[in-house]
């Protein structure tokens, strides 16, 4: 087993990711079944002169990582569902305010409490709409130890890139899970940084677009003195009661999103070619939708795979694409139907789509899927 | 041209500020900067954080690094900023309700880590942006529109809770001891830890007309007649301090500081990472 | 395609996930893929845990057990909650504490783990090391040396003597314990 | 970014200077100005009579408004 080989836990391998992408400031709140990211973020950043705080409570946690990041570090908070609703207040004022941010949600079963140490994907309709106001969202999923590092690091370049809070939407079963994983050299690694202002502080509009929509930030103490505010703002940072200016910052910060999309989007298809069933899945449950297809593929019958990474945005054009390809949808998901409500809206024009829910907080076995493909069958 | 504080740390171009005609916030927020002023701190290095309510809109006006946070929460924001970047000086500026009622949890903690950071609580006892609303500091039996039979909750004494909780320097002053806000922020910003200056400020509008306290001379005056320096107080009877508000310095009891205690493990790990 | 899927159940204190994690970390350390996953309650000692392992010389998508070729169980109640989903050909490592209802077809092995490491060494918390031994020297999963390497690097400083002697005593006892 | 464009109707009484634009005709300068220099016409500041003032300062310290402040020589010294 060379050095770069190993043996790791998904909540470990979000923690490489982030120190891999850069992060040198982490504040939270313990919660199962994140608590390991805070563990081992407060166990190594030290040793790299970066810093780690535990905060009073959840709110707290996020707060400090958005004032953090206001000083031109690279910051991030982790949490589990009960933590991830308390967390939706600033969540919005980093969309707003612009300030980049990693928020990692090991989503487990709720609503509340719940089931603390079970697995779920309960909160993927609360990554889209959780906070208040219309927002961007950028929302990514990994289903494996090694994807969650490099989603990690990617969830850093697009919080950079975009100036804004990006989500990395795990599950108990990825954030306790350890498998296999080899760390790539740093050198095949790429890495993000937020566009600084190079003109002088008199001339800094801090709220001012770039091309592609988004403004250059200075990093607090260097000279740019200027105003943040959750309030609507506009180029220079104040508040505005204009409506005009109201409306076109909302705009802005929702097509910040919707114009890059195609830089943003990504998803993994796997035997679509000539599929007339197709599994929507992600998270651990697409681990067990590969599992059927395998099973399935076996007898002859003509099962594929689609997975969205990032799913939000969505990646729309795709799917609505195979929806016309296949005679049905299966939709397996940890919830009672959330990202289904998605592929229902765009594909059910094309084809029928089927719904698999699990609650009790078990993963969904390829038994159950192969079932259900034999009962629609 | 205005005057050459105002000039030199305010951003100008946003005055007149939003409050109210004889609100006390204009004058705590000249104090504060005032302190900053003689301090002779470089404005590139401070940082400014508040809450939300109207003590909150103070930083929109002062020409540092500012930051205006959600409600409650500005001590978290800023002991972020603080731990990211221990070579900026932050201050808070936060009101009653903001900082005891929603932040209360925020607030404890910042004291408790005595983390570099000074906190001024703008203190009108009522929430004014809101519309006149009891807070933690309405005085029991007074009125808000919430209380419009009197407010039954006991009221928070912001020094003692923040001296309780840690905090190594506390002091209270009011709009009308103007220089003694500057004072205080002044001992402490030198203070390398949490510190917590209570200014009291009138809120002539909602708290002064709910409860017959007058306009705002008569709020200034009553501050002027009712507060005791602490030091004066010593030799006054119970009876002579019956009705009376202290003010002045509370506690100075300089104890390590958490970011410089954070960089000392930095340190000590140096080399260590694999 | 070989391929293995274990699980190891217990008293949660009783070291479980670290032997999961032990016994990942060898068949990585011998070239092949694995995965370990873990279920546990709310208490930290006393209640019923298990972790579980897939190995395979391909990769491993799905990651927890369906059908088992090898549990162990080291008490009543969690042989109880987790002799489930076993094949045929599965194999059963209990703890000489464990007793087995009537009917099943399964190899048993009967092993004295909990009191070789309580009463040979003196040690119950090397638990779990002398049932790697045991499940080792039975399976043949994961070879000897690389399960020796993945013990300690992952065992407490100072404690690598004993361990190793719990590895070695496990291997021991395995041998003629089968019961059925 | 730089914003020091003021524009403001500012009258300069020699000793003191007043904005009357930031005025918003509180009175608490007036009520607590030692010697009477200053009064409120029609809620705004004004001098009543300049010669009374020893330019002190308690208006320009408790001024919410930063509408009134000690100009002349004294706050070139300042400077």
């Amino acid at each position: 087993m060379s050095k770069k080989v190993r043996l790791m836990q998904g909540n470990e391998a979000c923690v490489e990711g982030a120190i891999a992408a850069g992060m040198m400031f982490y504040s939270g709140y313990p919660i199962t079944p994140s608590t390991e990211i805070a563990e081992i973020s407060a166990e190594r950043l030290p040793r790299i002169g970066g810093k780690f705080i535990q905060m009073e409570d959840e709110i707290a946690g996020i707060a400090a990582a958005i004032g953090a990041s206001l000083t031109g570090v690279k910051t991030m908070t982790a949490t589990s569902g009960p933590g991830f609703s308390l967390k939706q207040e600033n969540i919005g004022y980093a969309a707003i305010a612009e300030i980049p941010i990693v928020i990692v949600d090991v989503q487990r079963g709720g609503p509340s409490t719940g089931q603390p140490t079970s697995p779920a994907q309960g909160d993927m309709m609360q990554a889209k709409w959780g906070t208040h106001g219309d927002h961007p969202v950028i929302a990514l999923c990994p289903s494996s130890v090694k994807e969650t590092f490099d989603l990690t690091i990617k969830s850093f370049n697009l919080a950079e890139k975009y100036r804004m809070p990006v989500l990395l939407m795990m599950d108990e079963v990825v954030g306790h899970m350890r498998e296999k994983i080899e760390i790539p050299d740093s050198s095949e690694i790429e890495i993000i940084n937020r566009k600084k202002p190079t003109c002088s502080a008199e001339e800094y509009l801090p709220f001012k677009p770039e091309a592609n929509l988004v403004p250059l930030m200075a990093d607090f103490g260097t000279g740019y003195r200027y105003h943040v505010t959750g309030l609507v703002h506009d180029e220079t940072g104040f508040p505005s009661n204009s409506t005009q200016v109201a409306d076109d910052l909302i705009r802005r910060l929702m097509d910040k999103v919707e114009v890059n999309k195609a830089d943003i989007i990504s998803w993994e298809e796997e035997n679509t070619e000539d599929a007339d069933i197709l599994i929507f899945a992600y998270g651990c449950v697409a681990r067990a939708a590969k599992t059927a297809i395998k099973m399935l593929r076996e007898k002859g019958i003509k099962v594929g795979l689609f997975r969205p990474i990032t799913v939000w945005p969505f990646p729309e054009e795709r799917l609505i694409e195979l929806s016309k390809q296949v005679k049905v949808i299966i939709a397996p998901e940890m919830n009672l139907g959330q990202m289904v409500l998605e592929v229902e809206r765009l594909c059910n024009k094309h084809t029928k789509i089927e719904r698999l829910n699990k609650v009790n907080g078990e993963i969904i076995y390829p038994e159950e899927i192969i079932a259900k493909i034999q009962e629609v069958l | 041209m205005p005057s050459q504080l105002v000039e030199q740390y305010f951003r100008a171009d946003n005055l007149p500020q939003i409050w109210c005609p004889g609100c006390g916030h204009g004058i705590i927020t000249r104090a504060i900067a005032a302190a900053i002023e003689q301090l002779d701190l470089d404005p590139n290095k401070v940082c400014v954080v508040s809450g939300i309510g109207c003590s909150s809109r103070a930083p929109g006006y002062l020409d540092f690094n500012t930051l205006h946070t959600t409600h409650g929460r500005a001590l978290a924001f800023a002991t972020g900023i603080k731990l990211a970047n221990p070579d900026l000086k932050v201050i808070v500026i936060m009101g009653d309700g903001d900082s005891t009622a929603i932040g209360g949890n925020h607030f404890i903690h910042a004291c408790r880590r005595n983390i570099d950071i000074t906190t001024i609580i703008f203190n009108n006892n009522i929430y004014g942006m809101t519309g006149g609303q009891y807070s933690p500091t309405t005085p029991k039996f007074d009125k808000g529109t919430t209380a419009p039979y009197g407010n039954i909750d006991k009221a928070f004494d912001v020094c003692d809770l923040a001296g309780a909780a840690g905090a190594t320097y506390v002091g209270r002053a009011t709009s009308y001891h103007a220089n003694m806000v500057t004072t205080l922020v002044k001992n402490g910003i030198m203070n390398e830890g949490f510190s917590l200056i209570e200014a009291i400020s009138g809120c002539p509008t909602y708290y002064g007309r709910k409860n017959k306290k007058g306009g705002p001379v008569d709020m200034m005056k009553w501050q002027k007649d009712f507060a005791v320096n602490v030091t004066a107080a010593a030799r006054m009877t119970p009876e002579q301090l019956e009705g009376k508000f202290l003010i002045g310095e509370f506690k100075n009891k300089p104890e390590p500081e958490y970011t410089k205690e954070y960089q000392r493990i930095i340190d000590s790990l140096k080399g260590s990472d694999v | 395609m070989e391929k293995h899927e274990v699980r190891l159940s217990g008293s949660g204190g009783q070291g479980l996930l670290l032997a999961g994690i032990i016994l990942a970390e060898a068949a990585i350390i011998d070239g092949k893929n694995a995965v370990q996953t873990q279920s546990y309650g709310p208490e930290a000692r006393g209640g019923a845990s298990k972790s579980e392992v897939l190995i395979s010389d391909e990769a491993i998508d799905f990651p927890k057990v369906r059908d088992c070729d090898l549990l162990l169980s080291l008490t009543q109640k969690s042989y109880e909650q987790y002799n489930h989903g076993i094949k045929d050909t599965g194999v059963l490592i209990l703890d000489t504490s464990v007793t087995v209802e009537e009917g099943v077809t399964n190899k048993i092995y009967s092993v004295p783990i909990i009191d070789t490491a309580a009463k040979v060494l003196g040690k119950p918390m090397v638990t779990n090391i002398v049932a790697l031994g045991a499940i080792v020297e039975i399976s043949k999963i994961v070879s000897y040396d690389a399960l020796e390497a993945a013990v300690l690097k992952r065992v407490p400083k100072g404690t690598e003597e004993l361990n190793k002697k719990a590895l070695a005593l496990g291997y021991e006892i395995a041998k003629e314990s089968l019961t059925k | 970014m730089k914003m020091k464009s003021i524009s403001s109707n500012e009258v300069n009484h020699g000793k003191l200077i007043i904005n009357t634009e930031w005025c918003k005709g509180c009175g608490i300068c007036t009520a607590f100005c030692p010697t009477k220099a200053i009064e409120l016409i029609g809620e705004k500041v004004t001098v009543a009579d300049i010669d009374k003032c020893t330019q002190c300062g308690l208006c320009e310290l408790r001024c919410p408004d930063y509408a009134i402040y000690v100009g002349g020589k004294k706050n070139e010294q300042k400077g």
